[in-house]
């Protein structure tokens, strides 16, 4: 019996315990008409030999190709410590630690990994994960109307070029509350800082900034964030965790820095794998700590005055408020949090910096190459990370005689965002090398139906 | 063990463990400079060998399935089969971008698909969707769906869940998140939903109802067809919160109770790993009444290959709930747990719950502890109340819990469901042998001598973790979340 | 610097509390003539990123097949747990357990191996392992020259039909000792009692009999062992582990059973992984452990009377004995046993036993399949696991024919025995399905240009 | 933690893991009952769940690299990449049968032949064979070589091996495994070898000289030169023993010293993992003179593709030395080793394994720790002598090292070299941190306080491991190595 220790010696010693005279008996108060016999569709149990034999078998029919596709997920180096450890057993299956003193190994991870995280987004606090990036954007803006200071109003600003499949699942997310998102008006790649006086500013919560933006634009985030504070709206940045090793973090935005920052935390050590698991990350200014969705570590002391780690503000928690709860996340991503957290200490600050940059010369590198052959252009600077490249041909079928050719060749804009024509978006992590890059340029040309020098 | 000091307590700036990024830092001229990072971020500046330490170190620190019998009540902790592990995370599962075509990804698809059906035939539901990322977002879909029901017939006016006092915080919690109101209903004295207020409850504004069968209460809630007539005449529908299934697996299906969505918690019942607090998924199955509304991507099959499902497919759809397609390698771990277990595993794994669980009961109620409801048969989850030993003692259920820890068990879960006094529900699952369970009344026995002979010794546990009882009051009021160098420089 | 976590500031400091300027200035006693700047051949170092990317290429240049090839090395199934076990950090970074009380996790596990081993060969004791089989083999033989009744011979019987390979790297490490193998007589497979008596038997410290041999063939070891105790020879049992979960154990052979038992680990747990890491087992009776090689566990007491591990018996050991040791072993093969004594645990008894009889189960639905073609013909039988074909070609040609066909069809006897003619040894292990052995008929079939019905 | 049980206690007759073996039992009809095994091999039954947590738990009782400090003289505890181990296990590696034709397995010979370039160029041999499989083996091939270089030139009567006496015990019983006398000649008191002594030893019978350099003292031998004069013009070569290449990596070669062949012990210079006692690998390097002597098999090339060189090519070898092919799997992980290193990361290797250990011994000698040698510069290791601190306060050096683990060290290698009284031997490996040092000097002085306070209280130590001090006597005396039910049977 697959993972049941029970002997026959076992069995009936037990059932004579409890009085019955067999398993069977166990389930007598089900009324009989809901009982059924088994389940007959489903195919019977295998050898653990015959399930890896069928599992790898499945996992050989999947196309590996050379990856020059981001657009929310991206191929980094893990280092193999990382899954090593955030697989040991006592991570792998153990609890949420309710019991913080059988779980000070989580506890304390979280804890470290909460600081590293509000350390990146430069802000005050973190929590302990959320489901993803695009639920973590949907959460901000729920926590953001909550707390905003424009009281009355459902409703939430968005660049336009965020993430098209967050934006859509946080509609999902946001619809049973009313919450609206309402489009900034954009230009060039990015939000048009002219065009927002024609907005009534003061009927919005917040203003959610994507950092590089879903293009890999840099939107004006210092001004937008000054405009946003001075109508009293909160100010939700959306950022790349990677990136934001570089770039500026969202607690330096403007005067007085992002109120909320929320994100993706795939690209911190954690597998493509089909989407997910992933994790979301959220950080807020420390006024804002009780609105914050999601569980949180804190640091306090045993009865022998030794420090220890427990769950805390569980008073914002549906297992304490119930349906007034700051959202009803129980299980989170805890096990992503931990190869997240050990990814960030075997990078360091330095580390991290150089794969941020790393990524960004890859791209140029490669937008560079892409643009070296006729009729490819690129559509908007400064990017980083990301770019948008016009092509002289509809995306779709060079992205499907890329990908016979072994590269995912980018993402395909032109189903989101129509107004951009041909447009292909593209990456390069620093996985990419200069000959994968060639050879990116090389399947590109034959692709679009051009000869070119080798 | 020394004390493990925190990893930022480790760092020492310019020290890298330096095979991990490239060896020099491109320069970036292309980018003005207040877009850019002034100071590095705070991160801990380690070696390899320093964070492998730390953190093995820190895993030892935890109890877990792994090293510890853990018998915690609704959470299902039972043996994660390690296979589940390594097949998911075979190199050509890994490595797949979520937003490669379909033809790349079919050793994926299949097995999704097959899980789908799986799953299908363990509720008796005519549809499934995957995406949802843990129980609360099945919760979260189920409730949006019937919403969704509701408004597609025009009825706009049913925005009142019912939810009993038993019930999981997140069932309420959920109906907030859906912009309902959640109507409490009461628990009857043999741990039944009372049915007379569930009927003064249902009216013209519900939606539905929320249960779990077997309640949280560790009973089979007997009147469930009733209820479901009830509600279903009123106009509402029935949500099964699937937290318990592993209590029913291949022995009554949800849609035979009268249900018209699930939501399956896969990191319980099927054994994907809880990661110290996820990632779990909870998956939704419904009847067809609902099919058209499930969450997107669901996967399909067109032509002899699978695809993904997403918007123009399912216009009805509530629509996304992640970015790409919800926890697809925890996904892979309950397909994989699912093939090795086959039919008949299933229906072992209820039989074998419920048997230790009752066997645990009957034995810890041969000796004097007070079983919930000891009318009741336990499924595979029971609840003992320490109400009189509190009150003959001073000793809680929390003093319990922590004298547990020294004996080498984690804690049942405590105080939960509200409704039961100094209460532990326990779940010992059916990968824990008749000696664990034996050695566990053993314990329970001895704290509650202790607690008669010495409660003040007994208030002192737990003394042999790493850290002693904790101070949960001071963690909330003296606030300290992020570690900050007292220097303010790491050093 | 990989793997050195020196900052520039401990440097200077260390090199000041030494009194040294540079680090090159520690190296001042090495003769300024035999001092290098470098090594210039060796290239320059790789991040990890690089090295995973060629080690991928490389393990991908290697082309997997279908596998009906033993002869000393079994592709069995290893249960997932079995590596993710062993290779915890606390097992796979620890070293030899030479300070008991910091390492009764691997002592415990040695005791628990040594105990699990002695019972399959149902032996008295075992060492906590050697190299592999081939080492194990000779370091039984200079064993047995050791401990011998007949004192003065240096020479060991074997069997004609044990592994090859074996033999001539035992031939390689008894030279020195001038300890000589001589092959006993055979016929069918098998040895020849008959022709035993040819032998001046009183010449012999021991005699060698394989179980089940390299022909998979079924030596008569009852009859042999009876033989050799009457002439004051030990017996050494070379035995395949998973074989004598069903196979009559070496302790129960003849009168008084054998006295030394050794043979290959691998099939208990091990990768196939080109040959090794795998691990050589030995066990002996009670009297004569002082003779036998390589490290032993014992348990004994603490101070405080609690069970305790420790390594007992070092007195036979080269780092007390030296000269005079059992054998110059140091390093063994620690984490093979380690994953072995998991494999054995998972099995048990009975999972043995259903393993050896599906083993046998399906090499006999092999040879029955093979046998069926027109010209292929056992040669021997009874057989156990493993099985000797005649085919009508030389078989080196067919094994290339199938090998590009994907299956790895057996192993050639032709250089090894040429006495068996066009002779294939063949082996299904319980990860063979009827399928895959069907697919081997069709296989050989077309290898061998024949036509066959599907 | 709960004490942990044996495996065998755990058992109850009837209980199995049972997705890994087949379903049923296949019927065996074709044997005689007489060669089939009548009572099956006592082995435990168990589930999966408690074969996890048993050797969970009991990995936990281990100090490892991974989890502590670990400066074991002489064996060279460096943190083991984890990558190492993660791409030798890849499936394309470990799915390779030793027999599969050469044309299956290039990835796998190209390494390896890469390796041995890169073992000759780290050695400034000329050939290399990869087949020994420890240090010891390595050894064996070595002096089997000499041997077989004297007889192929007719000269049968060098059976004399000389060793110096702080040499490895594998050094001497090597020299017997080869049918060869060991010779012992004496240290000087500056550590070096005692080069009048030498000379005395050497003659017609001198096969050669086996010596570690930096020798085994943690100094390195500055007469080299000189002695390699001496023994070659005695007609003997001279032996490398690899052990301490550490310490001398890519500073100077053993080959530039005069050595004819050597082994590296790829666990230790090369870090692959020690395993709880291994596997290691030995491999042998040896200039032109030796070269056709080599082990077999030998990795070659031939037409652009990779071929394993046996018997009929490599006419004059010694012979094989392992079933296949030694310990590939513990190759590779070297080989990724060495390419993450390259040239400049094994230079560093050298210079900071020496710069922790003069650091420490600087630091111990400042605290007034004895320094077997004080007068010479440390190599990658040195000696502290606790002769002092035994007279004076009755504590040993084995004290000592048992205090150590109470403070989360282990201990160093104790007695050996053995002609250093009450001698710890220490080798803090370059991946060590100056805190771990600083740390670990402060420990070694509360020790030696305590020594000299309550050296009863010392010798009470280990206190915090598993189980206290152990009996050695006791386990050599009443040996008890085989785990024997009390009652008979498994229960
Ligand atoms: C009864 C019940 N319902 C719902 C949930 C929520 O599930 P999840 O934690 O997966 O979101 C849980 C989990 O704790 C539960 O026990
Ligand atoms: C100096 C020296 N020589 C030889 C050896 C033997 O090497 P191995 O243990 O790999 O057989 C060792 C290992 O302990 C050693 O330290």
């Amino acid at each position: 019996m697959p993972f049941i220790p029970h002997t026959d010696d076992d069995l009936a010693a037990m059932l004579q315990t409890i009085g019955v005279a067999d398993i069977d008996a166990l389930f007598d108060e089900i009324p009989a008409a809901l009982r059924v016999g088994g389940l007959p569709a489903v195919p019977p149990g295998m050898s653990e030999a015959a399930v890896v034999r069928l599992m790898r078998a499945r996992a050989a029919r999947n196309v590996d190709s050379l990856c020059f596709l981001g657009a929310g997920a991206y191929e980094h180096h893990i280092p193999a410590a990382v899954w090593e450890l955030a697989t040991r057993g006592e991570f792998y299956s153990a609890y949420t630690p309710y019991q913080a003193e059988a779980s000070q190994g989580t506890l304390q991870l979280i804890y470290e990994y909460q600081s590293m995280l509000a350390g990146l987004v430069d802000l005050d606090v973190s929590n302990a994960s959320l489901y993803d990036g695009a639920t973590a954007f949907a959460e901000a803006c729920l926590m953001a109307v909550r707390a905003s200071r424009n009281r009355n109003s459902r409703r939430v600003l968005v660049a336009r070029y965020l993430h098209p499949l967050w934006r859509k699942a946080a509609e999902t997310l946001l619809r049973g509350q009313a919450v609206e998102l309402v489009e900034l008006p954009s230009s060039g790649g990015r939000t048009d800082m002219q065009a927002l006086a024609a907005l009534d500013a003061q009927d919005f919560a917040a203003v959610c900034l994507p950092w590089p933006n879903f293009l890999g634009g840099l939107e004006p985030v210092d001004e937008l964030t000054d405009w946003a504070h001075g109508r009293n709206m909160l100010v939700i940045a959306v950022c790349n965790p990677v990136a934001i090793g570089l770039l500026k973090p969202p607690g330096k935005w403007g005067a007085q820095g992002a109120d909320i920052a929320c994100g993706e935390g795939q690209p911190l050590g954690i597998p493509l794998s089909s989407g997910g698991p992933y994790f979301g990350f959220m950080a807020c200014r420390q006024a804002l700590v009780r609105q914050m969705p999601g569980r949180i570590v804190g640091q306090t002391l045993d009865i022998e005055g030794r420090r220890g780690f427990t769950l805390t503000l569980q008073a914002r928690e549906q297992h304490i408020r119930r349906s007034k709860a700051t959202s009803n996340i129980c299980t989170n991503q805890g096990l992503m949090v931990t190869a997240a957290t050990i990814h960030l200490c075997l990078l360091g600050s330095e580390g991290l910096r150089r794969v941020a940059a790393q990524c960004h010369t890859n791209t140029r590198a490669l937008v560079a190459a892409l643009t070296s052959l006729p009729g490819v252009d690129l559509q908007f600077s400064p990017y980083f990370h990301e770019a948008v490249l016009t092509l002289p041909q509809p995306v779709a079928p060079v992205l499907a005689r890329l990908a016979a050719a072994g590269i995912l060749g980018g993402h395909d804009l032109q189903a989101d965002f129509p107004e951009l024509g041909h447009a292909l978006l593209v990456c390069a992590t620093e996985l990419r090398t200069a000959e994968d890059i060639e050879t990116y340029r090389q399947a590109m040309a034959g692709a679009l139906g051009m000869a070119v020098a080798t | 063990m020394r004390r493990e000091d925190l990893i930022f307590e480790q760092s020492r700036p310019g020290r890298r463990a330096s095979t991990h990024a490239p060896a020099t830092i491109a320069a970036i001229d292309d980018l003005p400079a207040s877009v850019l990072r002034e100071a590095p971020p705070p991160l801990p500046e380690v070696s390899e060998l320093q964070v492998v330490r730390h953190f093995t170190r820190l895993s030892q620190l935890n109890f877990s399935i792994d090293t510890h019998f853990y018998p915690l009540g609704s959470c299902t902790m039972k043996y994660n089969p390690r296979v589940s592990n390594t097949l998911a995370m075979l190199p050509g599962f890994l490595a797949r971008h979520p937003l490669e075509p379909d033809s790349h990804a079919q050793g994926v698809l299949e097995s999704l698909f097959d899980l789908q059906e799986l799953l299908k035939a363990a509720t008796g539901m005519s549809g499934v969707s995957l995406t949802p990322m843990a129980g609360a977002q099945g919760e979260f879909a189920g409730i949006a769906m019937i919403r969704a029901w509701h408004l597609a017939r025009g009825d706009t006016g049913r925005t009142q869940i019912i939810v009993p006092d038993a019930a999981h915080g997140t069932n309420p919690a959920t109906a907030s998140m859906c912009g309902c109101e959640a109507i409490e209903i009461p628990t009857g004295p043999d741990g039944d939903v009372d049915i007379d207020a569930l009927r003064r409850a249902v009216g013209p504004k519900t939606a539905g109802i929320m249960l779990t069968n077997p309640s949280t209460l560790g009973v089979f809630e007997r009147r469930i067809s009733e209820i479901a007539d009830i509600v279903h005449a009123a106009g509402g529908l029935l949500y099964y919160d699937g937290a318990n299934l592993n209590a029913i697996l291949g022995r009554a299906l949800p849609a035979g109770m009268g249900f018209d969505v699930v939501h399956i918690n896969l990191h319980k019942t099927f054994s994907t790993p809880h990661g110290g607090g996820g990632p779990g998924a909870g998956v939704v199955a419904v009847n067809s009444r609902l099919e058209p509304f499930l969450p997107i991507p669901i996967v399909g099959k067109r032509d002899g290959s699978y695809v993904w499902l997403s918007e123009a497919d399912r216009p009805q759809s509530i629509g996304r709930l992640s970015g790409f397609m919800g926890n697809t390698g925890i996904l892979l771990r309950a397909y994989v747990y699912m093939r090795l277990l086959g039919a008949e595993g299933m229906r072992r794994v209820s039989g074998y719950a419920t048997l230790n669980a009752n066997y645990l009961s009957t034995r810890l109620a041969a000796a004097g502890f007070t079983i919930a409801y000891p009318q009741r048969r336990a499924s595979h989850e029971f609840i003992i109340s320490l109400k009189d030993v509190a009150r003959d003692t001073g000793a809680t259920a929390m003093d319990f819990a922590k004298a547990l820890l020294d004996r080498g068990f984690h804690a049942p879960t405590t105080y939960f469901p509200l409704l039961v006094p100094e209460c532990l529900l326990i779940e010992p699952t059916e990968t824990e042998t008749r000696q664990e369970l034996d050695a566990f009344v053993q314990a329970l026995c001895e704290i509650r001598d202790l607690a008669f002979r010495d409660v003040g010794e007994l208030k002192r546990a737990p003394q042999t973790t790493p850290v002693r009882r904790l101070d949960d009051v001071r963690a909330a009021r003296q606030l300290d979340l992020v570690w900050h160098s007292r220097s303010g420089t790491v050093n």
